[in-house]
């Protein structure tokens, strides 16, 4: 047993949640600091490049790409918040129970996570957005519907292991009940690796919803989103490289914050991804 | 000479012309196939295909098309006998998708091998305009009954080109006809229609020189590809029409004037200049501009929010409140949606926007499950009877999903129909056009070009109105 | 060889799972509003018109009764006809299945002769300037959209220095190879960076490991020890890895076949989607499922033979 | 032995760690030296430095946050402690081979035992695959596989634990060292096997004509098989001599406890209670009656083949009355630990009978495990495995308290001090993490854990098979004391029997999943009836140097593990 305590990168973590931070930061104060409605359109000044009185230019409707990217931080935080919790906690769930009671349940439950993994995701979500109709709130149901699979594995391939410790058995030979036994012994050990995978699904959430923009069944028009500015603006890209840059980098420097996170959260617990 | 490549989002469907309903397939089908009447390239007249003339009865009824000496492209004559087929054919067929059009149709027999006899069941003026539909291209009788589905996938045509090689999903290639009757005329060795679905890499093919052609190009790329010189941009007029759909039925939008708010407090030089980069042209009538009978001087309200705001008002229709249903996925859509949501907001009226794909919007619109949305109609036929009775004339389509209804108009289509002068018609359409305009049973937005980019050393490519491409005058130097 | 038994057994696994998902998108694409008879007729449908098609596609009758047929059919090998293409599934299918295949093989291919490099290079280096300047490009890689990606690329190889095709497909296999460089590059691009992750994690942990140390003590130079015992044993969880991303892959090129304009699997589906054409979102939805699962099993089968320690 | 050229001179070697707080000393100044085929015992506790020096003199120190301070180590009068890594390189193996204390985790788990064995002839002596093949049977041959041909294609895992040491050692052979460095070889076995590998080495000794540094806490185990004995504490080397001075007369306190707390030492056996003596005479009715017990595991089989099961305990029976201490032995795999498991309700049983005050498992099931939870407590092999790392030690008591409701809940915390202080912990302990915590601390808090329930039964596996022997001691004292005063029913399984013939009055030997011998400790430790008993006694490394390990003379049970 080597007990080499694994000693936390202290500089990526800091890192990491110093983007998130000013991420989350930017988000709160994108109506104070954006200067300009990021949804007005102002017909004068389609196209404009970066210049001092746009910093980042304009769009094809003449709208401020700051303001967009500024306030784009809160629909992008919020669609990798909810697109990953959901998801984190259904499979959390479900995971746990197949792997803790096995048995028929688990068979159903290993069936039905072939089926969906088996399932072309695109028609998957593609479908259930069509259904529900596009928009936000789509997107995270069929994000929930599709996304819950892989913690779901995550969680139940640690909860096998953890549920042949030793001190799960030692749980049981001093009377606790299954699911205190689940929940509070087994489960809390078993997240760190869901943890770190959530930090890199985050930025898979947002591509998603990217890919699904681009396909036309993104969010709700003005709302400005990076994904959507991005799919958007690439029809200028050779004329206006402005409109797709901001959004996309701010989609890389989050997904970059998110990884370091992930990184330091995976150290720091110890867990090889 | 050479083979000239052209760059399009869509593949084709099918090479059995019954079958499909697409611009997509009409495009193709129309370099392929030939038809008994043909609409010229202005759009306006109708000009000999197989048909090198024909007559009417004087009552109407009766239609006399006498052939010219044309080959299939197997060396087959082209007969009056695979004529009346063809016409029966998109009558009967169990999965012919123009049955309804065609039920006019009485009888279609074949005088002689060059004539062909065609009885209406009732008197139909725009009947001839149908012929020129490719859908109705003359097909030949014996391939077809042998087998139709190996004929769907590699058919038999008296047009200008045929059908070499289809390449699902990739591409089909057309080489020249030799038997066309016309095959002198024709400079190209062939033509090749690839599907490139995204508007980026399909116009960078063209500017790459790997594709001859690109159509469909967005109106924001225009300014940009005319500056190109290796390129040239062709706008050729169209009869798209873009408009906005009011659901007649849905509470204050019952209204006339309440309608006409609307149409005032809609900017629409603002949107051709912001959604069509100020290509497209506002639009004054449902008979777009350069079509047959278009009312040039028809009425074109102003825009005034404020006005607007008070017609409301005064319909007791203050604070009214829209779903607007935008179709997912077309860019100009989304623009203009945002962009009318802003400028009805001036004449307070609040329009939330619910995008949805495109084929649910089409189901949305036919259960009337909206208020407003913008739709757009490229004519098929040259004669404006086909557009005029689906959005005017009370037709089983609830006057194009906008349930609009207006007895006069009615009997008027019906009449417009049936007159055989052309002055008088033409007045009859002036009227219509003047009453849908008062009614405003939709808002006409804009009118728009087709817009195509080419090398330069193409020449003579180009689309009439109707959207026919003429590829046997189009050169590649 | 006891270990390798499974793969007489898991195929029976197969067809529940084949079966659920002809199931469950027979049900949705149902589901999704929308009438395949309107948007094929368009504009210009009329009510018998519309009852026409619906009869002739067989899309009036109630839905279970529509599931049987499609059972039955599957059974004589048929998928039923594309409404839009009018003609059977399985042929239209059959043309589509190589360019895909083609590009998740030659994307996979050249993601992991990106990664195991990279991953390398990183864990051997770990902590220091060039491991942080993988992980800064790797975030580069995953963070951009791929059509933007791909654009950019295009931009760059195909318009300013002309060395390859804009889009396409091509029809000779050399042709072919050449117009599947960028788009592999652009899935590779992303796929790369997840699978370098997992690999750099590893192996920096079987650096680390008693295993490494204890070659290092039978004097290994450094080199025999990273790619003769930390490779073979970082490679073993990455498979799995891989074997999902393969799968989210081949049900997801949608949007680099469509940039690209490569008559692949993808754009039929997406197309069948939007127009509704619901046997073709079927045949297409079995065929990926089909790939999936095939996909998942050969991983089992490389895990088996990467790890001898794994039973299945 | 001392005539011999020195072979390996090393001369304060120092090594420290940088830490946040400044440089700590791990290793001090340790100075030895070791002659041509001579062979060092290397003791101490655990942490002592043992495995840090064998690492330092080979330049593998396990971190980089570790270095080499100073010192130097003399390999055939040449200085490698400051020698380039190339030069390193050449002599790891080569001259100086390892062999580690954890074979599981040392060996590729990917690679077959062959090929990691082909590795090293053929990287150090150039031979081609053919050649280094032959040299590889050979090789396994000499270190006791017992069908090289064929075990030369299997992998780690298919190994038992002494053939995996073995392997071990077959992979240093083959570098073909001078010296042989040993790092605890046997410490994770059982004395049968301990037995065979530590002959092993002394064979290759003679053959091979090898130094070796044996390193073990065990100080029988140094008794039987070496020439000197170095004595290490705190990263210091605090003696150093002949074997035989060495544990005759001790210099240090610290060497004198270590051989006291060896559980060979003739003085410590078990108190013999009243209870051993006349168990017939005072009809008590026994707290747990097992009844012809039946274990039954299913392996391997699958949709084509018929399930096959693996009968881990196949019929026992056996009764323990109140207030006995009862051992149980036997060779790793015997089912010690499974007969364990099924007293206590954790496994289910497949057929038979277990009773617990009365009342039947197998009859009433739910009755009979509400009674064992509450009254019934067990204490695990691994003292950091079976804590939940997440907890702290207070939280991990506090929590069994609450969930046994034996006290109010505004007694808890007086409680857990209490339990703390039972188990000689400091109550400081309450707010730390398993992880904190020594393997000694680990084991008294789960000691806690169990006493937490206020059983009557406690059921002890191999609870201190990891600890050093001076902990083992301590714990063992701790148990005995627990017993005595809290009148405790203690089921003690382990496989090393000094330690139980130190604790139980009664022990039951298992062998293969059945109960082999029973009876009095003193009756069966003098005189066992069956041969797997003598051959388990014989095994255990006697203190005295003079008495030779008789592991090769007695029939042994076969090499268990071995792939079918
Ligand atoms: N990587 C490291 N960083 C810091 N301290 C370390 C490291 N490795 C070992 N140590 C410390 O060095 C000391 C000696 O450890 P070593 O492993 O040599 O002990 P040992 O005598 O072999 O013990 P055992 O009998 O448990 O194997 C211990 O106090 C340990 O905590
Ligand atoms: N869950 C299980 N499934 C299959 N076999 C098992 C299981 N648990 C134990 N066994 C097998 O049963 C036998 C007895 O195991 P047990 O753990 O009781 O041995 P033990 O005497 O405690 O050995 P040790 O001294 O190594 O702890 C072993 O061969 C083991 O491999
Ligand atoms: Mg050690
Ligand atoms: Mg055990």
């Amino acid at each position: 047993m080597s007990a080499a305590v694994v000693k936390p990168r202290p500089a990526t973590l800091v890192t990491g949640l110093t983007i998130l931070g000013l991420f989350v930061l930017i988000a709160l104060l994108a109506p104070v600091i954006a200067p300009y409605d990021p949804i007005f359109q102002d017909a004068a000044a389609r196209l404009q490049p970066p210049s001092f009185v746009h910093l980042f230019g304009t769009d094809n409707f003449g709208r401020d790409i700051l303001s967009r990217v500024l306030h784009g931080a809160r629909i992008d935080l919020q669609i990798a918040l909810i697109g990953v919790a959901f998801p984190f906690v259904i499979g959390t769930v479900i995971g746990a129970l197949a792997g803790f009671f096995g048995g028929l349940v688990d068979a159903i439950l290993m069936r039905l996570i072939d089926i969906i993994l088996a399932f072309p995701f695109l028609v998957l979500m593609l479908s259930i957005i069509a259904i529900l109709g596009p928009g936000l709130t789509s997107f995270y149901i069929a994000m929930a519907l599709v996304g819950w699979v892989s913690y779901a594995r995550l969680i139940r391939a640690q909860i096998l292991v953890l549920k042949n410790s030793d001190y799960a058995m030692a749980a049981v030979s001093l009377g606790f009940s299954r699911m205190r036994i689940l929940f509070r012994h087994l489960l809390p050990n078993a997240v760190a690796g869901s943890l770190v995978f959530s930090m890199s699904d985050a930025v898979l959430v947002l591509l998603s919803g990217a890919a699904i923009s681009y396909l036309g069944l993104g969010v709700q028009p003005p709302l400005a989103e990076w994904g959507v500015m991005v799919a958007e603006g690439q029809s200028f890209v050779t004329q206006a490289w402005w409109i797709t840059l901001f959004p996309g980098l701010s989609i890389v420097v989050l997904a970059f914050g998110f990884s370091m996170v992930g990184d330091a959260l995976g150290e720091l617990m110890g867990v090889n991804e | 000479a050479g083979v000239l490549t052209i760059g399009r989002t869509e593949d084709s469907t099918t090479f059995d012309p019954i079958k499909s309903a697409q611009n997509v397939d009409n495009w193709v089908f129309s370099n392929v196939f030939d038809v008994l009447v043909r609409v010229d390239r202005t759009g306006t007249k109708l000009e000999p295909g197989l048909a090198e003339s024909w007559t009417i009865s004087d009552d109407g009824l009766t239609y006399t098309f006498k052939l010219r000496d044309a080959k299939f492209s197997d060396g087959s004559p082209v007969t009056a006998e695979d004529a009346a087929f063809s016409l029966t054919r998109i009558r009967d067929d169990k999965g012919s998708l123009w049955s309804d059009s065609f039920k006019i149709i009485d009888t279609a027999t074949a005088a002689d091998a060059k004539t062909l006899v065609v009885k209406l069941k009732g008197k139909s003026v725009p009947f001839i305009s149908m012929m020129a539909l490719p859908n109705a291209s003359v097909l030949p009788k014996a391939a077809v009954e042998a087998n139709a589905d190996a004929f769907a996938e590699k058919p038999i045509g008296s047009g200008a080109f045929t059908v070499e090689e289809w390449r699902r999903g990739d591409r089909v290639i057309l080489k020249k006809n030799p038997n066309y009757w016309d095959a002198s005329h024709v400079s190209l060795d062939g033509v090749e229609w690839i599907i490139v679905p995204d508007d980026n890499t399909r116009i960078l093919n063209v500017q790459a020189g790997q594709l001859d052609a690109a159509i469909t190009v967005p109106f924001s790329r225009v300014a940009e590809l005319k500056k190109d010189e290796n390129l040239t941009v062709r706008m050729d007029p169209s009869t798209r029409e873009d408009h906005m759909l009011i659901n007649h039925e849905h509470g204050a939008l019952a209204k006339k004037e309440v309608r006409q708010a609307l149409d005032m407090a809609i900017d629409k030089k603002a949107i051709v200049e912001a959604a069509t980069f100020g290509i497209g042209e506002v639009a004054n009538s449902y008979i777009p501009k350069g079509a047959l009978y278009h009312y040039a001087d028809n009425l074109q309200r102003p825009y005034d929010p404020e006005k607007a705001k008070e017609m409301l008002k005064a319909a007791g229709a203050e604070g009214l409140t829209l779903n607007y249903i935008v179709n997912a996925g077309k860019e100009t859509d989304e623009q203009i949606a945002v962009l009318m949501q802003q400028q009805l907001a001036k004449a307070g009226v609040t329009v939330n926007l619910q995008k949805v794909d495109p084929s649910q919007s089409w189901n949305m619109l036919v259960d009337g499950d909206y208020d407003v949305s913008v739709m757009y109609w490229t004519n098929d036929i040259l004669d404006p009877d086909q557009k005029t009775t689906f959005t005017l004339g009370h037709d089983t389509n609830m006057n194009y999903m906008t349930r609009y209804k207006n007895d006069h108009v009615k009997e008027l289509v019906a009449a417009a129909r049936l007159e055989t002068d052309p002055a008088k018609r033409e007045a009859m359409y002036v009227e219509l056009q003047k009453i849908a305009k008062d009614d405003v049973n939709w808002i006409d937005l804009y009118y728009s070009p087709y817009i195509n980019v080419t090398r330069k050393n193409v020449t003579n490519f180009y689309q009439n109105p109707l959207g026919r491409f003429f590829l046997e005058d189009t050169v590649k130097n | 060889m006891h270990r390798y038994r499974f793969i007489l057994t898991r195929p029976l696994q197969f067809l529940p799972v084949i079966f659920g998902v002809s199931i469950i998108t027979f049900v949705l694409v149902r589901l999704i509003p929308g009438d395949p008879a309107r948007v094929l007729l368009g504009a210009r449908a009329t009510p018998s018109a519309i009852a026409n098609v619906r009869a002739q596609f067989g899309l009036d009758e109630p839905i279970w009764a529509q599931y049987f047929y499609f059972l039955q059919n599957l059974l004589k090998g048929e998928m039923g006809k594309s409404i839009t293409y009018k003609i059977d599934v399985l042929p239209l299918i059959a043309t589509r299945i190589e360019p895909t295949l083609a590009l998740v093989f030659s994307s996979v291919l050249l993601s992991v002769l990106i990664a195991v490099p990279m991953a390398a290079l990183a864990a051997r280096n770990r902590g220091r300037p060039v491991d942080h300047l993988v992980r800064i490009l790797s975030t580069f890689g995953i963070g951009f959209p791929p059509f933007w990606v791909a654009l950019m690329l295009i931009l760059l190889l195909a318009i300013a220095f002309p060395v390859l095709p804009v889009s396409g497909y091509g029809s000779t296999l050399g042709d072919k190879l050449v117009h599947l460089i960028l788009p592999s590059v652009t899935i590779a691009l992303s796929l790369s960076t997840v699978l370098m992750r997992s690999l750099r994690a590893a192996m920096v942990e079987w650096l680390k490991s008693d295993v490494a140390t204890a070659a290092r003590a039978r004097g290994m130079p450094e080199s025999i020890v990273f790619w003769r015992h930390v490779l073979p044993n970082a490679v073993a969880p990455t498979i799995n890895l891989l074997a999902v991303n393969i799968g989210w892959l081949i049900g997801g090129t949608v949007v680099v076949e469509s940039v690209f304009a490569i008559p692949g699997m993808g754009q039929l589906l997406v197309r069948a989607i939007f127009a509704r054409d619901y046997m073709v979102v079927q045949g297409v939805a079995m065929v990926f499922a089909c790939a999936t699962v095939l996909v998942n099993f050969l991983a089992d089968i490389a895990t088996v033979a990467a790890d001898p320690r794994v039973k299945l | 032995m001392t005539d011999a050229p020195l072979q390996l001179s090393i001369r304060d070697l120092t090594v420290t760690v940088e830490e946040k707080t400044g440089a700590r000393t791990l290793l001090d100044r340790v100075s030895l030296d070791l002659a041509k085929g001579e062979v060092l015992g290397l003791v101490g506790e655990s942490g002592s430095g043992k495995s840090l020096f064998c690492r330092a003199l080979v330049g593998l120190l396990p971190s980089q946050s570790l270095r080499l301070a100073q010192g130097t180590v003399l390999l055939d009068g040449e200085d490698i402690a400051k020698a380039s890594p190339e030069a390193l390189q050449a002599i790891r193996g080569a001259r100086i081979g390892m062999i580690f204390q954890n074979p599981t985790s040392h060996l590729d788990p990917v690679m077959r035992i062959g090929d990691q064995i082909v590795e090293g002839v053929a990287f150090h002596q150039g031979l081609n695959r053919m050649e280094a093949k032959a040299a590889a049977l050979e090789i396994m041959r000499q270190v006791g596989f017992t069908d090289p041909p064929r075990q030369f294609g299997n992998y780690a895992h298919e190994f038992s634990g002494g053939m995996r040491q073995r392997a071990m050692i077959a992979i240093a052979l083959a570098c073909n060292p001078e010296i042989l460095i040993a790092d605890e070889p046997t410490t994770a076995l059982d004395v049968t096997i301990q037995a065979q590998i530590l002959d092993l080495l002394l064979d290759l000794r003679k053959t091979r004509g090898l130094s070796i540094i044996l390193i073990t806490h065990d100080l029988g185990v140094v008794a039987q098989t070496c020439d000197r004995i170095a004595v290490m504490r705190h990263g210091r080397l605090i003696e150093i001599g002949e074997k035989r001075t060495i544990l005759k007369n001790p210099r240090e306190d610290y060497t004198r406890t270590l051989i006291a707390s060896h559980p060979s030492m003739p003085a410590e056996t078990a108190p013999a209670a009243a209870l051993t003596q006349e168990p017939s005479t005072i009809k008590l009715r026994p707290l747990v009656e097992i009844d012809d017990l039946h274990v039954r595991f299913p392996v391997g089989g699958g949709l084509l083949s018929r399930r096959k099961t693996f009968s881990a305990v196949g019929g026992v029976s056996l009764q323990i009355l109140p207030g006995e201490t009862v051992g149980i032995v036997g060779e790793s795999g015997s089912g010690k630990s499974t007969l364990a498991r099924a007293m206590l309700g954790l496994t289910p049983l497949s057929d038979g009978h277990v009773t617990f005050d009365g009342h039947s498992l197998s009859l009433k099931r739910a009755e009979t495990l509400k009674a064992l939870r509450s009254q019934a407590a067990m204490v695990f092999q691994d003292p950091y495995n079976s804590l939940n790392p997440r907890l702290t030690i207070g939280e991990t008591l506090s929590e069994v308290l609450r969930v046994q409701k034996k006290v109010p809940d505004a007694a808890i915390p007086a409680r857990v001090e209490a339990l703390l202080d039972l188990v000689e912990l400091d109550r400081s302990f309450a707010g730390r993490k398993p992880r904190s915590l020594s393997g000694g601390q680990c084991q008294r808090a789960g000691i806690a854990r169990a006493l937490a329930v206020e059983p009557r039964l406690i059921v002890a596996d191999e609870c201190i098979a990891a600890l050093d022997v001076t902990i083992q001691a301590q714990i063992v004292a701790l148990l005995r004391k627990l017993v005595s005063t809290m009148d405790l029913t203690l089921v003690f399984i382990a496989h090393d029997l000094a330690v139980v013939r130190a604790l139980c009055q009664r022990v039951v030997v298992m062998h293969h999943g059945r109960i082999v011998e029973e009876g009095p400790s003193e009756t069966v430790f003098a005189n066992p009836r069956e041969a797997y008993t003598a051959a388990l006694i014989a095994a255990i490394p006697d203190f005295d140097p003079d008495r030779p390990l008789s592991g090769r003379s007695l029939p042994l049970p076969p090499l268990k593990g071995q792939p079918a």
